[in-house]
């Protein structure tokens, strides 16, 4: 009695397991999501599955994609390799045709061979590590410009402002670190001088030692290249411990929180940023639909994982089959694919070919576009 | 030759002498013992010998070599076992377990052995099981060998511990107090048992104890120390007679009514 | 920045960080020495206590302001709701563990941490907030070392919260039946101290210390989010052995000390500030090792 | 699931048979014929899962042997690690950098990292395992942390982005490179786990551990190292991490020190907990209960640690046992 209760018992378990994966089956067209949906970076997640979920019910109500209509099914990565792969696999075992997704560049990196593996098309509206180019097979697309992009943004307003000495802060995560490097790099080469390369611990609240280590040097800008939670309490710092001079902040960083939390502080600081929905004319339409459907605004991922979904759908329909290498082929065929957030096409390495990268600057508590 | 001496033994912390200049040496085979009133330090003495205590000062030389300073378990293995005034058995094991544990420092398999099971680790086991049953033999308590030791009545888990240190083959037995707890009967029961280990096996004994009674009938050697210091030693009648013991213990008595 | 600047802006900076260090590391050490227990959660009452006192500033704010005012308020108010909760979970989750394993009572004690972390953490999505209030950066300019009125203001306020604690604990009755608990618990019993009201109290001016720094910080460095007791957790117990475990002024001492340490040890040339937990973390293991009983703790019998 | 918590206690009167669940399961025969089903179940479920459900069960198996490892630590020589995840970077480490950076060969950078997290074993297990508990548990806590950020600030390790592109294994010109491969893979291992783990209890030196456990004065007056001990179940915990690490570096081809956190530290730490520490079954399905759990409650999205937590909690309050039932009453 004892016995089979307790086999049973494991067996249900065990089917319990195996259904999950054998969600949805039915003729339509499977788009899989892969997003953050739990953990710290959970409302940038969520923020971009709902702009994905918009794109499809659009795309569903002007009557689908070949004439299928679009399912999704989110796969949570919770911005961990390891949850990451488990969600890729899941997509995978759903037997997705796409995939629209990836926010965290170390958790999508162990992704990319599966989807890889599989030969489903990827378009990656978010994570934009320069890591991620070496490793992928051929069937992802970046629509969120580079590092690269960014970094030359970067030094095009350094150079602007006569600045020569540098000092460079980031937070000890892929991301960060290889926009970091990526700058130290590119500003050495051009023959200025990085007074200072730190690294500050995620959540930490004392920077005092960064504070002063970086006012010892003087420099004449300081880059922050993560994100707005901790660049917040940095510039905070760095003007309560009396640095005077310029500061600017990496795409991660671009969020009302941070001029929330840093207060007086943030004012005159400047991000770089992709372009997000409210400095975009044409995503005026979008932003409103967006609130309407989930009674907020927009996040800063929202307008590309929008033109993410939208982009794929339309490579669907030039394939003209759900055939996934079919898919691949028609998306590195795109040509000045109209986004919302700017023309998509891309380079033969599957990253986008010109930068959209807009320049922002902190005014009386609002993020503006810098002229 | 003595098979235990304790020369010039000194021991303090935080500025308090516990033990102070203390000699004494058992000969081999014999059953000596340690009194004192409460608080006289003797348990110290133990804790020095058996390796527990880093003593301040002098040296105990055992079975010809120096001791002083030593691990526990170094001197454990060189011959000298102890049981302990509370209790402490490794209580949710079973008995046969608590008295194999006496085995481990006569024995050597490591992981290698146990993960391959090496005809050396099963020829081993083997002999610990053996030997350890022996022992529970001997204390008349190897019918209880697979019960849980903490289920076991008080009396008889005292007996565990014995067997528990008979198993590390010892030359010499250290007993804190073994007569603590145990009824009439249980007494009589353990100075025979106690008789039994020296002739038997040739175990030396030495002990702490209260019971002044079964110091005095078992005992061919007594030393008294009081506040860490020696103050008399002989036989029963020596020891009975002496006014300082008296004393000692009178004064005791005083403190207690205090 | 000369040298000189250098130094003198991390002696300040070491301070202000040491004091916060200082009053986490009382309570590990009050709670410690009294039921020899290592409050894994003692970090996260610090950070809870920023939570509480980040509520009550937000509502008290429109009544007396995000000022002095109202963060002296929502300090006192929040000491008493997180000490009160500290002596609840005292209650319900270490009472009941006295006589188990030491192992069992560890892995309790993070459990707990855990519930309150991860509670924090479901409560507020994970995300940082801006704590409600904006203070000046006026201060002193001394050259190139700039002194804010709120960092002399803060140091000032940690240093009184440690007055009042070491007067009470050596001049008044509670304080006295706290060490004499601390050395022998059944002997206090038959004396007739009421021992578990002690080691209650014990728990409550252990937590409000911890929620006071929270409040404190909160204020300083402008965000809480639902990890900040960890590292800082750490670093106090660190402080606390630095001192001697069970020591209280060993505990003042000890925060002092390690806030200084870091402060220094970071603006060592080769010792990046990527290095700085390392820095700190090795200190503790090699301070565990080599001086266990810190530089005011009692040294027990020696051992072999 | 069967509850065992209403079992009464069977040990009055000086009985020690236990009844109910734990007397059925603790027999010979019976144990035999459970673990025999099991394995088979466990062979032929790639046969009926999809590549998900194999993904699951991966890392299921993975965490098995972690958790078995954490457990000759916590639950045999009961010593409190709270930077498991240490020993566990440290064999994916050895591996990746290996095998990404000179080329080894990855079945040759195995032997290696057994003896690097063995190293890291003894080095930090050597001069601090003589302390107090708690205390231990903190400096394990600190190196766990110290690792990470080792890991996240040297070139070789590929600083804060890891390292990418680690080679998958072959064998005997096979490579592998589905997840079913490396579901068999990960289900040797964790068997194997079992195995040495189980050999490792019921031997000397798996008595000497219960003994210190129990016991330290004890033991050491029973002439027992307890240094030399303590320190064998940190080496052999270690070596288990290690080895699962590299497998871990080969199945995702890119590592990274996030995964390296406290948290996962702790996670370990909750599956040996969960299910019994110092039982091999209990902790088995602690391990279970960590991978499954998340993957069939994803809804509950943030608040899922905070369910652990409080589990973890009424646990160790009502229940410090853990899930499986004791052998003995």
């Amino acid at each position: 009695m004892k016995k089979s209760l307790l086999l049973s018992s494991l067996g249900g378990a065990l089917a319990g397991l195996l259904v999950l994966g054998n969600v949805a089956t039915s003729a339509d067209l499977k788009i899989g999501i892969m997003v953050p949906t739990t953990g710290s970076e959970a409302t940038y997640g969520k923020d971009m599955e709902n702009a994905i979920n918009l794109a499809a019910a659009e795309i569903n109500k002007a009557g689908g994609v070949l004439g299928q209509k679009i399912v999704t099914m989110t796969g949570d990565a919770a911005c961990d390799p390891q949850q990451a792969t488990s969600a890729a696999s899941k997509l995978v075992s759903a037997d997705v045709t796409a995939v629209v997704g990836g926010y965290c560049s170390g958790a999508t990196m162990p992704t990319m061979k599966i989807y890889g593996d599989a030969g489903i098309p990827m378009v990656i509206p978010a994570a934009n590590s320069t890591k991620l180019i070496d490793i992928n097979q051929g069937n992802a697309f970046q629509i969120n410009s580079t590092g690269f992009d960014q970094v030359k943004t970067a030094v095009s307003l350094f150079e602007a402002k006569g600045i020569n000495k540098l000092a460079i802060v980031h937070q000890g995560d892929g991301y960060s670190e290889d926009l970091a490097k990526l700058t130290r790099e590119k500003w050495t080469a051009m023959g200025k001088e990085v007074v200072a390369y730190e690294v500050v611990n995620k959540g930490e609240q004392d920077q005092s030692a960064l504070v002063t280590r970086v006012k010892s040097k003087a420099p004449d800008a300081v880059f922050w290249t993560a994100y707005y939670a901790d660049g917040a309490m940095v510039i905070k710092q760095l003007r309560q411990g009396g640095y005077r001079n310029l500061i600017a902040v990496g795409d991660g960083s671009n969020s009302p929180k941070l001029l929330e939390i840093a207060g007086k502080a943030a004012e005159g600081v400047y991000c770089f940023s992709n372009p997000t929905v409210e400095y975009l004319p044409a995503a005026k339409s979008f932003h409103a639909n967006y609130k309407a459907t989930y009674k907020q605004d927009p996040d800063a991922y929202a307008a590309l994982s929008y033109d993410g979904m939208k982009l794929m759908a339309d490579a669907i329909t030039r394939a003209g089959s759900t055939d996934k290498a079919a898919i691949i082929k028609a998306l590195a065929a795109t040509k000045e694919f109209t986004g919302i957030a700017g023309p998509i096409s891309f380079t033969d390495k599957n990253t986008l070919a010109r930068s959209n990268f807009v320049i922002l600057v902190a005014k009386d508590g609002k993020w503006i576009l810098n002229k | 030759m003595a098979l235990l001496e304790v020369n010039n033994l000194a021991l303090s912390f935080a500025g308090l002498h516990v033990i102070k200049e203390l000699d004494f040496s058992i000969e081999e085979g014999s059953i000596a013992s340690l009194i004192g009133p409460n608080g006289a330090g003797k348990t110290s003495v133990f804790n020095c010998l058996t390796g527990f205590y880093k003593p301040t000062a002098g040296d105990i030389v055992f079975n010809g070599k120096s001791i002083t300073r030593r691990k526990p378990h170094k001197i454990t293995r060189q011959g000298m076992a102890r049981t302990f005034q509370n209790l402490r058995l490794f209580k949710s094991m079973t008995v046969l377990e608590n008295v194999m544990s006496g085995m481990h420092c006569r024995s050597s398999a490591g992981p290698v052995g146990a993960i391959f099971r090496t005809g050396f680790q099963q020829k081993e086991e083997a002999t610990i099981n053996e030997f350890s049953e022996t022992c529970l033999d001997f204390v008349g308590l190897l019918g209880a060998k697979d019960r849980v030791a903490s289920n076991l009545a008080y009396g008889d888990q005292r007996r565990v511990e014995w067997a528990r240190a008979l198993a590390t083959q010892p030359k010499l037995l250290l007993l804190d107090e073994p007569a603590a707890g145990l009824n009439h009967d249980e007494k009589q029961q353990l100075i025979e048992l106690i008789n039994r280990i020296r002739d038997q096996l040739n175990i030396t004994i030495f002990l702490i104890e209260h019971d002044m009674g079964l110091v005095m009938k078992v005992s061919e050697k007594i030393t008294v120390i009081d506040y860490g210091e020696k103050i008399a030693q002989g036989n029963a009648e020596e020891i009975q007679s002496n006014p300082k013991v008296i004393e000692a213990y009178l004064g005791k008595e005083e403190d207690e009514t205090a | 920045m000369s040298i000189q600047d250098i130094l003198l802006q991390q002696l300040a900076n070491g301070l202000i960080l040491g004091s916060f260090y200082a009053l986490v590391a009382l309570g590990y050490t009050m709670v410690y020495g009294i039921i020899k227990l290592l409050n894994f959660a003692h970090g996260d009452l610090y950070m809870l206590g920023s939570f509480v006192g980040f509520i009550i500033l937000s509502f008290l704010s429109t009544y007396i302001g995000d000022g002095w005012a109202g963060i002296l308020c929502s300090m006192v108010l929040s000491m008493i709701a997180v000490g009160l909760l500290g002596v609840l979970i005292q209650r319900i989750a270490y009472v009941p563990m006295l006589s188990a394993p030491r192992l069992s009572i560890l892995i309790t004690a993070l459990a707990v941490s855990m519930v309150l972390y991860n509670g924090v953490m479901a409560l507020t999505d994970g995300q940082y907030l801006a704590f409600p209030t904006d203070l000046s950066y006026e201060g002193f300019d001394l050259g190139n070392v700039f002194i804010t009125n709120t960092q002399i203001i803060l140091v000032g306020a940690s240093f009184i919260l440690m007055i009042v604690l070491y007067l009470f604990v050596h001049k008044t009755l509670y304080g006295k039946a706290m060490r004499a608990i601390a050395i022998d618990q059944d002997a206090c019993r038959l004396m007739g101290i009421n021992v578990n009201k002690i080691i209650a109290l014990t728990f409550f001016i252990g937590t409000s210390l911890a929620a006071a720094a929270g409040i404190m910080a909160g204020t300083y460095y402008g965000s809480i989010h639902f990890f900040m007791g960890f590292v800082i957790g750490l670093k106090a117990f660190t402080a606390a052995v630095i001192g001697g475990i069970g020591s209280i002024p060993g505990a003042m001492l000890g925060g002092l000390l390690l806030g200084l340490l870091e402060s220094f040890g970071t603006q060592i040339p080769f010792i990046g500030t990527e290095w700085k937990d390392v820095f700190s973390f090795s200190i503790l293991i090699l301070l565990l090792v080599f001086k266990p009983t810190g530089i005011l703790g009692k040294t027990e019998i020696e051992r072999m | 699931m069967v509850n065992p918590t209403n079992t009464p206690s069977t040990g009055i009167s000086g009985q020690d048979n236990p009844g109910g669940l734990s007397g059925w399961l603790y027999p010979q025969k019976n144990r035999m014929f459970i673990l025999m089903t099991l394995a088979v179940i466990a062979m032929l479920i790639p046969l009926v899962s999809n590549n998900y459900g194999l993904e699951v069960m991966t890392n299921v198996w993975f965490y098995v042997m972690l958790c078995l490892g954490l457990n000759i630590v916590v639950g045999y020589a009961g010593l409190l690690d709270l930077g498991y995840a240490a020993f566990f970077a440290v064999g994916a480490y050895t591996t990746g950098i290996l095998t990404s950076q000179f080329g080894v060969n990855f079945w040759l950078t195995i032997p290696v990292a057994v003896c690097v997290s063995a190293c890291a074993g003894l080095i930090i297990g050597g001069p601090t395992l003589r302390l107090r508990s708690d205390y231990l548990a903190i400096v394990t806590l600190g190196f766990g942390e110290i690792v990470r950020i080792i890991a996240r600030n040297l070139e070789i390790t590929g600083g804060a982005s890891g390292l990418i592109g680690i080679e998958r294994p072959t064998i005997f010109g096979f490579q592998l490179n589905q997840i079913i491969h490396f579901y068999y893979v990960f289900l040797i291992l964790a068997i194997l786990a079992c195995f040495v783990s189980y050999r490792l209890q019921h031997s000397r030196l798996g008595r000497a551990w219960q003994y210190v456990r129990e016991d330290e004065d004890a033991a050491e007056a029973m002439g027992i190292n307890r240094v030399a001990v303590k320190l064998y179940a940190y080496v052999i915990g270690a070596i288990f991490g290690g080895v699962a690490g590299c497998f871990f570096a080969a199945k995702m081809t890119a590592i990274s020190p996030e995964t390296f956190m406290f948290q996962q530290s702790v996670l370990i730490l909750l599956g040996v907990v969960l299910g019994g520490m110092g039982k091999i079954p209990g902790v088995i399905i602690g391990a279970f209960a960590l991978v499954l759990f998340p993957e069939v409650f994803r809804g509950l999205g943030s608040m899922r640690m905070l369910v652990f937590a409080v589990v973890m909690l009424i646990i160790m309050l009502y229940r410090p046992e853990g899930i499986w039932p004791a052998k003995k009453s």
